[in-house]
């Protein structure tokens, strides 16, 4: 494998770059675009405004409230109160599976549903409270939802509709329907992270504890940051099940709000996408004395390290060693399965710039695969996510965050429970595991790799020109730009429609697909044959990794 | 059950949508921006817009959908967002050298008032444009009407930006082709050539949105209508302009500013749309028309007459927009089919209307109805109450076609989760077969399906 | 079970054929003599022959199929059919007054023998054929061959009864497209005009079994080579021969009687093949390919790109004819698509040979049988051995589909149960993307059919 | 309804038509074209040789052999002989439905299948039985089937392959196999109907007689010449079960050679088709003493008319109850969907030209929809089912026919039966039953109306260019050249894949069918709008009918 091979040096493109910005964008751009030095801290900008005019990848707040972090779940109506576009862009178009079966062919299940106050002029000049509590009653009167959720676009705030204050009396006057809403409208902060923010605050004060009923099993858990695209959460729930491990609520992949109100029962967080949903871990570890630790189900061995994690957090000879049983049942095809792909994909070359975990999570499955990542980034994180939590501390919060809650959590008087005493929890860290900690994406990225964050066109386009890759991960609107220029791009928001590839199952199918992808015939006949001149070998840019 | 909580009983709704059929403006107007040679679109708002805008558009066409934002924050959205289109406007004039920015409105820009007309003619005088290059915009306020009438406005908008008034007349018609496939304008070109008449074309989202693979990525692919052709469209004589909700305020401007009549057509779906599209054409083009589209369209009524037994009769539930209902509802009814369920989220009065119109003979009892609440939930509790033989329209059909079982035809926008829309036009005679051949192939699939293996037919 | 009888053992049979894969001579030839303008193919045998062949070409076609035939009784059997030939000569001129009769024998009048040659040169010097008429011929025994034959055999009787030498060379490339449908012959004259390319092609059935609906029934369509045109080819530059199975005893003809060179090459279906197609036409007529065409061959290639992922390791069993088979299964190589059942009733040995050839690399393990007992019975026994993805063949082809549940694409002949392949073609790069919207939208409505509702995809 | 109005005279167009014919064609085709007049007796030439070069509807000795007679049944393997064509265009080209489902989902069911010894040239040199006799192996080892028939086409005959003895030999050597063989070359007799005949002759020799199980059923008959086009056999089923009358066997639609060996234990034969199986009709009477009558359950009277001769035929008042009980359950609701149609329909002409008996009993389907059939003929018929079987005897035998084998049959010995005494057949004569008669089609046309007998391409296209039908019934050969000119085609030989058309239901079935036709669109709008002049009404035609 390619482990110690010296990656080219990215500082003369980045120049290149930023040679085409006008002197300030560039400035500005420079401090997103960082060259790993491992032996240094090095500040990666972050959560900062995007540039307008410039190409980004980025959505809005709205997107990251909704379209993220509550749309996963499926017995909740969430209706978004806005003009039409807002809620139809979000309507199915994130392949969250959600599997309502438990519950019967009568389960609740509203994810293939798109709800819409449709705000029409009249509303924008006279004000949608109104139709907002209409449609919030139809809602209810057609439906009978245990909870309903609403969602402001960008006109929401402007024209001063208090969704909350709206929200509120229709809860009280139905009585068995929870009704809250979210002041998440597309102009907050500076991308979709604000988003998930304002999700997780309202998740937290409006279902988050609402039901005590303690759980049965005996190690009790839930998974936050882990969406579900492509059934992952369902290849998640094989293994926990395999290991004996009961997963109270997945936050929000295949999720119910039942979960989520009993969430505050369970005995520790697993945090995959830090950036979505670390605040839900952060106040439930203050208000119900829950630790949670980072862990990474995507790759086999990070599965299996991260399963182990769990064993060792409960201290019990018999789920360990249970976790051990699953672990050499289920790595070995692991192993075959990333050996058998080796000769197509070894000494490959990876680019992935997304949002959430995945740009750091995936570099782990490329490297079993034998590939390096030469360039990554987010695309909507905080500088803790390539630096790690460390520089908590250290980041300003600048005008645009400013203006998004930030709840205060005191220890719940009747329910703070510390599951395990700070001196346990010292133990444990003594041991290896680190609670609340995430070291970030930069951690585990090789030197001279390049990290940018809230990539551009512009910087994408000419990466690619340097770097020449095999395979581009990142989403949607990039796929089909990046693929013109004869590189596969593997969509990470969407799997392309595959998937699951997180858990054991998960890798095979990853290598598999991207062994697929990179042996694709196509690409070696992009170019019409009266037009070929014999010199165009598409591989020569692989030499310098050699 | 996909949709397991849709109830057959239909309940009056008055603010509650549920699964529209439209969306909003802005998508439109960037789809009718990419028609422009060498055009970046912009959207004048929040990020998410132009994500969201980019997103369903790449997904419809596999293709890349290139657009600014001016990336609002808070303090734009109380302070205005002249800064950031001033701004916009020269990172993506010196990064992404268009030859020309389309900017639209977005429902945040429209609330708090900004002055399109006042920021570009700003950017201009500041030196932001550069020599050469030009900057057009429409407003699209998300909350009026839907992406249809986006279209239209861009429309509009490239008519007010673009076009010149020599006062040379020029020998050569105006085809506003309404919202419509690249394959379609692709197909209306070739017809016209075919025709031999001189046309200009707008927009033209041929060659870009179904840009080739070679290899070598154009953010600006050959295709689009060139802005000198746009300009010379005020010498021509005469507009057809298709699709009434899509293209006729654009129509009107060229007549209003630039003395060029105009004729609204429906769009050429189908064999009597296709008819009076082809005789509009040859009479203002002035040319005859040739002997091949006599075969051309004796082709499509040959389709028609062998095959009507298998659609006569047939009911059919179709959702999607006006200009493209209009016509394909007509057709329906040139095929013998029964149009029984009809719904637009696109507002506008003349729409019911028109399709009562259209079915009172043969349909009388189509249920049709458009704007607000006019959404696949009705649709879906329509069905349910009275069930069709065949669906038509777009990707979100499929959830109704699998709950209820009914044969489905991808028509309108988005197309999600198939290809050849982009490549196979509907539009003309040619358009018609492959209409017919969608949904014959779903009619006779769904009977060879069903059939009892006693009942399975060699020839059909 | 329609095949419920279909045993998964694969027993060795050396006699009994068991739906086949293939049918006989003659309908090929009659299918070659529509593609001559003005042309009444004629039957010398039995009635039943001429009613068989119009019968299965009506249906596929569902359009007019007209021909004569020497209705031999059992006296002519005994006696020779030179009678019932001059009388049927006569009748034809006389009431149905084509241009040019086409004749091809039958296993009847093959078996006993009756001299083409003769009868036809005592009928003209007996005066039965009117004058600036023509008749021309072919052998087409039954029990050679198969279809491809026939209509191969008509090709080279239209050469020997129509090509003519003048001497004077004619800047013109022929194309013998092979047995193809009207729309593949549409797109190659579309192709080459675009080119540039002056060509001569024949047979060519477009516009005469795809006729149009007008109201007016022509025996003789608009359609067809011209008798001049084809005169011509003698005078060509070159011949390009799609197909070795039905184009290249014409073309060695007109190379050996004309000196007119010429290559074989693939029907050009997908993109390999297409592009050599392209390649050879811009050689031989000595144009430039332009750049219009790297545009077309780019979308093709782009949606292959952009879909690989439904169609990358799909197994696919295929059976028909040689020259359609061959190009397909490079095309299905192409995609990344597993050839796993090649089946073709024509026999002749190069068929397996090249199938091999091309499956070498990515397919090793291909299964291919062509000729005797290489039927579809036999493929359906490979198929309950090992399963696939996806069935391609004719009409017949349905049986096994629905036996199996294994998605299906009618490609080939006869289609009898559908419409569209003589309107839209399967040829060049656009047939390329044709061919991936019929493949990719089985495989993906069968994916929409058997996915759970937990994991139905909106967007594919 | 239209009844009695005049119908225009066809001579003038007829002397058109045979003007463009050379003399002596015109001379032979004027015997088979006829304006009728009822006031006398006309001779209809038919049953003579196709003259070559005419565009012809027939085909030939093999299709009325094979694909018309034996193709229906079942539980036989159909196995051509000779190169491969002649079997694959029969292969379920004629829509003969069959339900083995009474045998389970493994009763036999050979219909989909193409079995064909696929001659080769060596065959055809070097003689072909080895070849049939290893094919007849195979298809014996792979199928077990109860019965394999053997198709001969024209070569076969021709290279003096002996298909009976190669079928004796393998019949005796199975043993439990009935293998038989056909001597139908395409060549023989001038149409399908020499291959009706031979089909007739071999069914009678090696199949009908050799099952003398009893029936249980109290009304036992066999319908002879009902194919179950389109499911024709499948209504007739239910309405004999509805009256209560077992069908031992239908000759040969929905059969299967069980039922054939057994039908010679019926007390009565129906002949729908009189052509092609009053053969069999005729020595089943011979030889067993089953009386047989022409029935006709094409159209809601007809079918009512032939339940009431079964009754009488019975004299039993307790099955002419239910028959009258089920014609009044049934026939109400034909009548009114008969009106239902009758304002599209009503004062229509038509015109058809089938092989079979379609061409007249169809004419009073369209009769009981008030249209007018202004002219009719059969592709393949003999001057009796023109004017009758009293012409019979006068039929002179010519070269063609002759060598059509003319079965000696004689009573059996053991098994003959006379069903009913000559007494009681000639009381039911008086009472209106005709036994063993066939009247003809010109004895149900009007006046003027023109028969034409074999009519080529030419003769309809002058026809249709003089009466301008508004509906025209042929084939498939003639469906798309009719629709060019604007008329639509209904195919009576598939029913254009719609049907049934027998019995009650399939009245009704029918004449939705033609309304539908009548009042489809799209012949309005044939021509091209810019070439409209607006003078070409597609209806002034029908004028001379009002």
């Amino acid at each position: 494998m390619s482990e110690d091979k010296k990656l080219p040096d990215p500082s003369i493109i980045k120049e290149e770059i930023l040679a085409k910005y006008p002197p300030k964008i560039a400035r500005k751009r420079a401090k997103s675009m960082v060259v790993v030095d491992k032996s240094m801290d090095q500040e990666v900008q972050s959560n900062v405004r995007t540039i307008p005019g410039i190409i980004t990848q980025r959505g809005c707040c709205y997107a990251g409230c909704k379209g993220v972090v509550l749309g996963p779940t499926r017995d909740i109506i969430n209706l978004v109160h806005g003009p039409i576009g807002c809620s139809f862009y979000a309507w199915l178009t994130r392949r969250n599976q959600t599997d309502p079966g438990e519950a019967g062919p009568d389960g609740e299940n509203f994810i293939n549903y798109c709800f819409s106050t449709d705000m029409q002029d009249s509303n924008i000049v006279f004000g949608g409270e109104k139709k907002l509590k209409q449609a919030i009653q139809e809602a209810y009167d057609i439906f009978k939802p245990k909870a309903i959720g609403v969602f402001s676009t960008c006109p929401v705030g402007l024209i001063g509709d208090d969704v909350h204050a709206v929200s509120r009396e229709m809860k009280e006057k139905f009585g068995d329907c929870n009704v809250f809403g979210f002041s998440c409208e597309g102009y907050k902060g500076v991308s979709q992270s604000a988003g998930h923010h304002i999700a997780n605050n309202q998740l937290f004060k409006h279902v988050i504890g609402r039901d005590n009923t303690q759980p049965e099993g005996k190690y009790n858990i839930n998974l936050l940051g882990e969406y579900n695209i492509g059934g992952d959460a369902f290849e998640l729930d094989r293994i926990f099940e395999l290991c004996g491990i009961n997963v109270i609520s997945t936050f929000s992949g295949n999720s119910n709000v039942t979960g989520f109100e009993r969430s505050h029962t369970a005995d520790l967080n697993l945090v995959m996408c830090h950036r979505s949903i670390n605040y839900v871990a952060e106040m439930m570890e203050t208000k119900y004395g829950i630790p949670w630790f980072k862990v990474n189900f995507i790759g086999g061995d990070a599965t299996a390290k991260s399963l182990r994690r769990i064993g060792e957090y409960y201290e019990d000879p018999e789920l360990i060693a249970r976790i051990e049983e699953v672990i050499t049942a289920e790595l070995p095809s692991v192993k075959q399965a990333a050996k058998d792909v080796l000769k197509t994909t070894d000494g490959k070359l990876a680019m992935m710039f997304v949002g959430g975990s995945r740009a750091h999570h995936y570099q782990e499955l490329f490297a079993e695969m034998g590939m390096t990542t030469v360039s990554a980034g987010y695309e909507f994180a905080h500088r803790d996510d390539y630096e790690g939590r460390k520089v908590l501390p250290t980041i300003k919060v600048d005008a645009d965050s400013r203006n998004i809650e930030e709840l205060k959590i005191e220890a719940d008087p009747e329910l703070y429970n510390p599951r395990k005493t700070k001196v346990e929890l010292e133990d444990l860290e003594k041991n290896g595991l680190e609670f609340s900690e995430y070291k970030g994406m930069k951690n585990d990225m090789a030197d001279q790799s390049l990290i940018v964050d809230d990539i551009s066109h512009w910087e994408a386009d000419k990466l690619i020109e340097y770097y020449k890759p095999d395979i581009f991960c990142a989403g949607i609107k990039e796929k089909y730009v990046v693929q013109k220029m004869g590189i596969p791009l593997k969509q990470l928001h969407s799997y392309d429609y595959g998937g699951p590839y997180a858990g054991f199952e998960g890798a095979k199918n990853f290598y598999t697909d991207i062994e697929r992808m990179l042996s694709t015939s196509i690409w070696k006949k992009l170019k019409a044959p009266w037009l070929e001149t014999g010199a165009s070998d598409p591989c020569i840019c692989a030499e310098y990794v050699a | 059950m996909l949709l397991r909580h849709t109830p057959k009983e239909v309940k009056e709704r008055k603010a509650l949508t549920i699964n529209p059929a439209k969306t909003c403006q802005p998508v439109g107007a960037m789809y009718a921006a990419l028609g422009v040679h060498g055009c970046l679109p912009h959207s004048h708002g929040s990020q998410g817009c132009c994500s969201y805008h980019r997103s369903v558009l790449t997904r419809h066409y596999k293709d890349p959908i290139m657009a600014g934002t001016s990336a609002f924050t808070e303090g734009s959205s109380v302070f205005g967002g002249q800064a950031n289109l001033m701004q916009a406007l020269t990172n993506m004039f010196t990064i992404y050298n268009p030859d020309l920015v389309a900017v639209h409105t977005t429902c945040l820009s429209e609330t708090i008032g900004d002055d399109l007309n006042q920021i570009c003619s700003k950017a201009i005088e500041d030196g932001k444009v550069p020599a050469g290059k030009k900057v057009i915009y429409c407003n699209t306020p998300s909350y009026i009407g839907s992406h249809v009438t986006g279209f239209s406005n861009m429309c509009t908008g490239i008519v007010k930006g673009l076009v010149e008034h020599t006062g040379v007349a020029k020998d050569q018609v105006n085809i506003l082709p309404g919202w419509v496939e690249p394959s379609d304008m692709r197909e209306i070109k070739r017809i016209a050539k075919d025709m031999g008449a001189k046309i200009v074309l707008y927009p033209d989202t041929s060659d870009v949105v179904d840009s080739p693979q070679t290899g070598e990525y154009k953010m600006y692919p050959d295709g689009g209508a060139t802005v000198e052709d746009i300009a010379s469209s005020g010498d021509s004589i005469k507009t057809l302009a298709c699709g009434a909700f899509a293209s006729e305020d654009a129509a009107k401007l060229l007549d209003s500013s630039f003395k060029v009549p105009y004729e609204v057509l429906d769009i050429p779906v189908g064999l009597s749309a296709s008819d009076r599209f082809i005789t509009a054409l040859s009479e203002a083009a002035r040319v005859t028309v040739p002997a091949a589209f006599v075969a051309e369209r004796g082709r499509l009524v040959d389709v028609i007459a062998d095959m009507t037994q298998y659609l006569h009769g047939k009911k059919v539930a179709i959702f999607g927009d006006p200009d493209q209902l209009i016509p394909m509802v007509e057709f329906l009814l040139d095929l013998d089919m029964i149009p029984t369920h009809v719904i637009s989220g696109t507002p506008g009065k003349k729409f019911t209307k028109k399709i009562q119109e259209l079915c009172a003979e043969k349909a009388p009892n189509v249920q049709v109805q458009n704007g607000a609440q006019a959404d696949m939930f009705l649709l879906h509790q329509w069905i349910k109450n009275e069930p069709v033989d065949l669906l038509l329209g777009n990707t979100y059909g499929k959830y109704i076609a699998r709950d209820e079982d009914i044969p489905f035809v991808r028509y309108g926008f988005p197309i999600l989760d198939r290809i050849g829309h982009s490549y196979f036009p509907t539009v003309g005679y040619t358009g018609g077969i492959r209409l017919l051949e969608l949904m014959l192939g779903a009619i006779m699939d769904r009977q060879d399906r069903d059939a009892d293996d006693t009942k399975v037919e060699l020839v059909m």
